[in-house]
């Protein structure tokens, strides 16, 4: 832990100077419209410097170079001719190259967002009145160059330090054997009710691990709780449908249910003809899921993982056919359908808990707590964030709104 | 002609699907039967045309897509070896002795997107919300707001009892949750009943020109 | 050496990606796009599989006469017509018979799929919705102003009523607090779930999607 | 939720009958059921009433089949707003897929109010270059579309003949679907040429328009299938618009009458379970 938080301090010193110059950034002059001015062929007074650098103030990937001039003579103030710059751009000295923007007068500043990494730029600009362009002043070279930290994303690798040396701390102190209270979750407690049931109705439990991917971590939460329940349905010989919408969703879920049956001592149970692919089409899914509900007449339902609008389209015949009902997704949007055509549901980090909890590993509840002390931690973030505000401390609320 | 003998093969299927709602019937079951049949040929092609010809095999067998060399003359093209065996690897499971060896690629498939998704989930669902909730209380509603994502959080915590103010505030969250999700729930009538008059007015007005 | 060597990769591939996130440096995010780009390939190539298991699936029921096995020869059928049309001697262009039938039966089929919802959005409403405890009542109130409030009946319901009392106002108040701070608390915790769970498939504690450990 | 006691659901299908009938009825036999005009679309009102008769409006149409539910409501019926004031309608787009969706409502209207293509409207059919062309055709918009829809040259075209740029245009309907559409509308063309425009939108876009609204860079907005129906029951031609809106607020009051129903139903057989009770 000590260890941890020298790094963070480290870390800290690293960002100070960075933020410091954040500030710079800020301060956009304000263009005011001008008023017509008259044709004359006297051009103004040239911009009265041109600096150009790597742009550095926000951490890149080597595509900005930050171009600073100062102002012509005659703009805002000397004949106050000046409507506007031209900013050019060329790979050789002495070229004038291509015009990357006319800029408007009163402007100092400009960043190009278009270089190519490492590769030496030259610049050059002319103020210009509407009829004629003044003399041209010049800079370069200079390239971009690609940052190793994305200065602008602190905050997000702090809290991560954060959140994972709490979960790693937790998880130890778990292993050690020290007992951990794990609230009791509703939803639990159904599943295994709901796959007695269909045992004593001689029916088949029915079981579908959402339509997401497998990168999907709800998909992943989900196949730990099949486990959990392929090791019920092994025990009491119930047969167990598992209908996917993902080929390699499909075939992790065989594996966890040939091993749930060989852990229990009943692999002659497992039948591969129950594990089935039935289509990537979100309704084609859900209309053939139907179908097994109707024709095959599962008595218990369980829907856990990423459910999109199909989402009510299953609970929904399902609740028809006569099947227990319990799902568990973290899709917000879905929750609402599942909450009223369920018998039970497993909300939002319900089900990640629920997965953690059913494997009733220590090193698994130690996640739990974990999270649990994050949302401490953010509840206590925000609580700051509304005393800064209250007295003026803009600063550290958008400390939180990075991009 | 042609117009109406397929409009009419889409009105027939329209209400196959809608005799469901009365009971399973032959219909349906065609239908169903159909709709599955039809997308796993679709997406095996698509797949294959989409993801597997370009970057695979195209770079690796030097294959013309059009007047499109792909791959050719590009240094990098053994990369695409990379993926072409990570897929073929998958189909090791057939072979139980070397069934293992495919989940090097369920493997790499898995753990690189959690990895990809970490960062981003704390930075807009943690962090970004910190930021947007952290309010002036300055107006009902803004206390409103905070005090139901309080509760709400509140009755995610697994590893304390909810007792005492505890207790107090995950009820406030289930009361929260419940407006929530009714609003939701009604939110949502409109969308689903847009629906059905895309598919009554294909039937009412493509079809029969009723309307 | 079984385990270890997958949940290895694992690691490395996780941290890499995860490391991406906080690197702007091109080597890095290119090395990253490239392994997304594999990532597509691999689950690409497993369309196969699942294409497998439902050939095997219903060619057992149709070699057998189960029930229903009529309508098997129809799914596998309309799938070879699909790859006769799809494959190396036909073309997936806009306009070409592959494309065609996918909009012309597969579309509407699928939209009609999609608009029982209406249907059962009504059913589940009616059964669900009952005033049995607080919280229920809560759900139930909240659903039916928004119902009303979201169509012109409801205006015209509370037509002549302060502004903070119409049905479009609540609707609006509501949807932007209580359902904005219940979502952002489910969003919240949902997402510190997440991230400990992807801590422990990185750090290979979580197994489960691999089989289990043998 | 637990499910309750099974004896008092009602059979389902009972519900879906209604459903339908709720929806089919008010489609074939439209209820107009009273609705209240916001302000936005009450302005896209009057601000064509303002416009003289005889001038020239244009109709931006920039949308696709598959947002036509929403939007080919409004493009009808500016177009019939505009047609019954004697106003002359360009009609330009941004979005290849839009000239045949407008020339579908211009067909038969034409015919119902007696216009002539070429003297009483044109559809100059659509170009590419997005921005390009918004600002090409705040210089020559003649010169922007050379020719018409059907191939001919505007030249040729005795309504084009008065038409240089957006001078000689009194209004502008932008009927839009996304990019480039609304928000380039405003920023090119209002911001520029000082254009007299609304627009209508999708009911998802809608949001990120309103404060166009009230800046006052649109005179009015029509937001989504609601937009529409209310400009519909404006100009006083209820259409598809009406009917959906109708539709909408027939089952959304269903629904809400089916809970209530369920409510009675549950309190008035708990009250008997209860009696029963006590007499045993």
């Amino acid at each position: 832990m000590r260890r941890v938080f020298h790094i963070l301090l480290v870390l800290l010193a690293l960002i100070a100077p960075a933020a410091g110059s954040l500030e710079a950034l800020e301060a956009t002059p304000i263009i005011e419209e001008t008023e017509p001015v008259l044709l004359d062929v006297v051009p103004p007074g040239p911009p009265c410097s041109l600096t150009v650098r790597d742009y550095l103030e926000n951490s890149d990937f080597g595509d900005k170079i930050e171009i600073e001039w100062g102002l012509s003579p005659d703009d805002g103030s000397g004949a106050c001719d000046v409507t506007g710059y031209i900013l050019s751009r060329a790979l050789a000295e002495g070229e004038v190259g291509e015009v990357l923007d006319e800029i408007s007068s009163g402007v100092t500043r400009y960043i190009d967002e278009s270089v190519e990494p490492g590769v030496e730029y030259y610049y050059n600009l002319v103020s210009h009145d509407g009829t004629s362009p003044s003399g041209r002043v010049w800079a370069g070279p200079t390239a971009g160059r690609a940052n190793l930290f994305q200065w602008s994303r602190f905050s997000v690798l702090v809290l991560m330090v954060v959140f994972f040396a709490m979960v790693a701390r937790f998880t130890a102190v778990a292993g050690k054997g020290a007992k951990l209270f794990v609230r009791r979750i509703p939803g639990l407690n159904a599943i295994e009710e709901a796959v007695g049931r269909a045992t004593e109705m001689g029916r088949p439990v029915l079981y579908v691990p959402g339509i997401g991917e497998i990168d999907n971590i709800m998909t992943i939460a989900s196949l730990n709780i099949l486990s959990h329940v392929a090791k019920i349905t092994a025990r009491y010989d119930t047969p167990l449908i598992v209908p996917t919408a993902r080929a390699v969703v499909m075939s992790a879920a065989e594996e966890v249910v040939k091993q749930a049956y060989t852990e229990v001592g009943n692999p002659d149970a497992y039948n591969p003809d129950n594990i089935r692919y039935l289509s990537d089409a979100q309704f084609a899914f859900a209309g053939a899921v139907n179908g097994i509900m109707l024709r095959e007449k599962p008595a218990a339902n369980l829907y856990m993982g990423a459910f999109w609008a199909e989402s009510l389209l299953l609970a929904e015949t399902g609740f028809e056919a006569g099947a227990i009902q319990v799902a568990g997704t973290a899709m917000v949007s879905q929750l609402p359908f599942f909450v009223t055509a369920c018998d039970f549901t497993l909300m939002g980090e319900e089900l990640y808990a629920a997965s953690a909890y059913l494997s009733r590993e220590p090193k698994l509840l130690g996640g739990l707590k974990g999270s649990d002390w994050m949302k401490v931690v953010s509840i206590a973030l925000i609580a700051a964030g509304i005393i800064a505000r209250a007295v003026g401390l803009e600063s550290f609320v958008a400390w939180f709104q990075t991009q | 002609m042609a117009t109406i003998i397929w409009t009419t093969i889409g009105a027939i299927l329209t209400l196959s699907v809608y005799s469901f709602l009365y009971k399973d019937n032959p219909f349906y079951k065609f239908a169903e039967h159909l709709v599955v049949g039809i997308s796993a040929g679709y997406y095996l092609v698509i797949y294959y045309f989409n993801f597997i010809q370009p970057n695979v095999v195209a770079p690796v067998f030097l294959l013309r897509i059009g007047n499109e060399a792909i791959g050719l003359g590009s240094s990098m093209w053994w990369l695409a070896l990379i993926p072409g065996i990570l897929g073929l690897l998958l189909y090791t499971r057939f072979f139980p002795k070397f069934g293992w060896v495919g989940r090097w690629s369920l493997g790499i498939y898995v753990g690189g997107y959690a990895g990809l998704g970490l960062s981003p989930i704390m930075q807009a669902r943690v962090l970004n919300q910190i930021g947007a909730n952290a309010l002036p209380l300055t107006s009902i509603t803004n206390v409103f707001l905070i005090v139901g994502l309080l509760g709400t959080l509140t009755y995610f915590f697994f590893s304390m009892k909810h007792k005492g103010v505890l207790g107090v505030l995950a009820r406030v969250g289930i009361v929260f949750l419940m407006v929530g999700f009714g609003a939701s729930f009604g939110y949502t009538v409109m969308s689903r009943v847009s629906l059905l008059i895309g598919r009554v007015s294909f039937l009412l007005h493509d079809w029969l020109h009723l309307i | 050496m079984r385990r270890v060597i997958p949940l290895a990769i694992t690691f490395l591939i996780g941290m890499f990606m995860l490391v991406d996130f906080f690197v702007p440096h091109h080597v890095v995010s290119s090395a990253a796009a490239e392994m997304k780009q594999w990532g597509t390939i691999v689950i690409a190539a497993s369309i196969l599989l699942g294409v497998g298991n439902l050939i095997r699936v219903h060619y057992k029921k149709i070699s057998r006469k189960q029930e229903g096995w009529g309508y098997s020869i129809v799914t596998l059928s309309v799938m070879v017509v699909m790859l006769f049309f799809g494959g190396p001697w036909g073309t997936i262009q806009e306009g070409s018979v592959f494309n065609w039938i996918f909009l012309n039966v597969q579309v509407p089929l699928q939209s009609t799929m999609f608009s029982l919802l209406a249907f059962f959005i009504a059913s589940a409403a009616y059964r669900a919705f009952r005033l049995r405890s607080l919280e229920a009542g809560m759900l139930l109130v909240s659903a039916i102003i928004v119902m009303l409030g979201r169509v012109p009946l409801g205006q015209f319901l509370t037509r002549g009523l302060p502004e903070q009392a119409t049905l479009p106002w609540l609707t609006e108040t509501i949807m932007a607090y209580p359902n904005m701070a219940a979502f952002r608390g489910i969003l919240m915790g949902a997402a510190l779930g997440v991230m400990a769970m992807g801590l422990r498939v990185i750090l290979g504690i979580e197994r489960s999607y691999l089989g289990g450990d043998k | 939720m637990a499910k309750g006691s099974d004896i008092r659901n009602i059979d389902r299908r009972f519900i879906f009958v209604l459903v339908l009938a709720a929806v089919v009825w008010p489609l074939l036999h439209p209820l107009r059921l009273p609705m209240d005009i916001s302000p936005p679309v009450q302005s896209v009102y009057d601000a064509v009433e303002a416009v003289p008769a005889g001038s020239i409006v244009m109709l931006a149409a920039d949308y696709s089949p598959d947002t036509m539910p929403e939007l080919q409501p409004m493009a009808e019926t500016f177009i019939r707003h505009a047609f019954r004031r004697d106003l002359r309608i360009v009609v330009a787009c941004l979005w290849p897929a839009s000239p045949p969706l407008v020339e579908q409502a211009l067909g038969p209207l034409s015919e119902e109010f007696g216009k002539e293509y070429g003297t009483d409207y044109v559809n100059l059919g659509y170009m590419a270059g997005g921005i390009v062309t918004l600002l090409g055709m705040g210089a020559s918009i003649p010169e922007t579309f050379p020719t018409d829809y059907g191939g001919t040259s505007v030249d040729e075209i005795p309504l084009m003949l008065e038409v240089e740029n957006f001078d000689d245009i009194a209004f502008v309907m932008e009927v839009s679907a996304g990019t480039p559409g609304t928000r380039e509308w405003v920023q090119q063309v209002q911001s520029r040429f000082r254009v007299n425009l609304a627009s209508g939108t999708t009911a998802v876009g809608a949001p990120n328009f309103y404060p166009y609204v009230q800046s006052g860079q649109l005179t009015g907005l029509l937001g989504g299938l609601k937009g529409a129906a209310e400009y519909e029951i404006l100009v006083g031609a209820p259409g598809d618009a009406t009917s959906g809106m109708d539709a909408q607020s027939v089952v959304h009051a269903l629904i809400v009458c089916f809970i209530i129903f369920g409510n009675i139903v549950y309190f008035v057989s708990r009250r008997s379970e209860k009696r029963l009770a006590q007499d045993v």
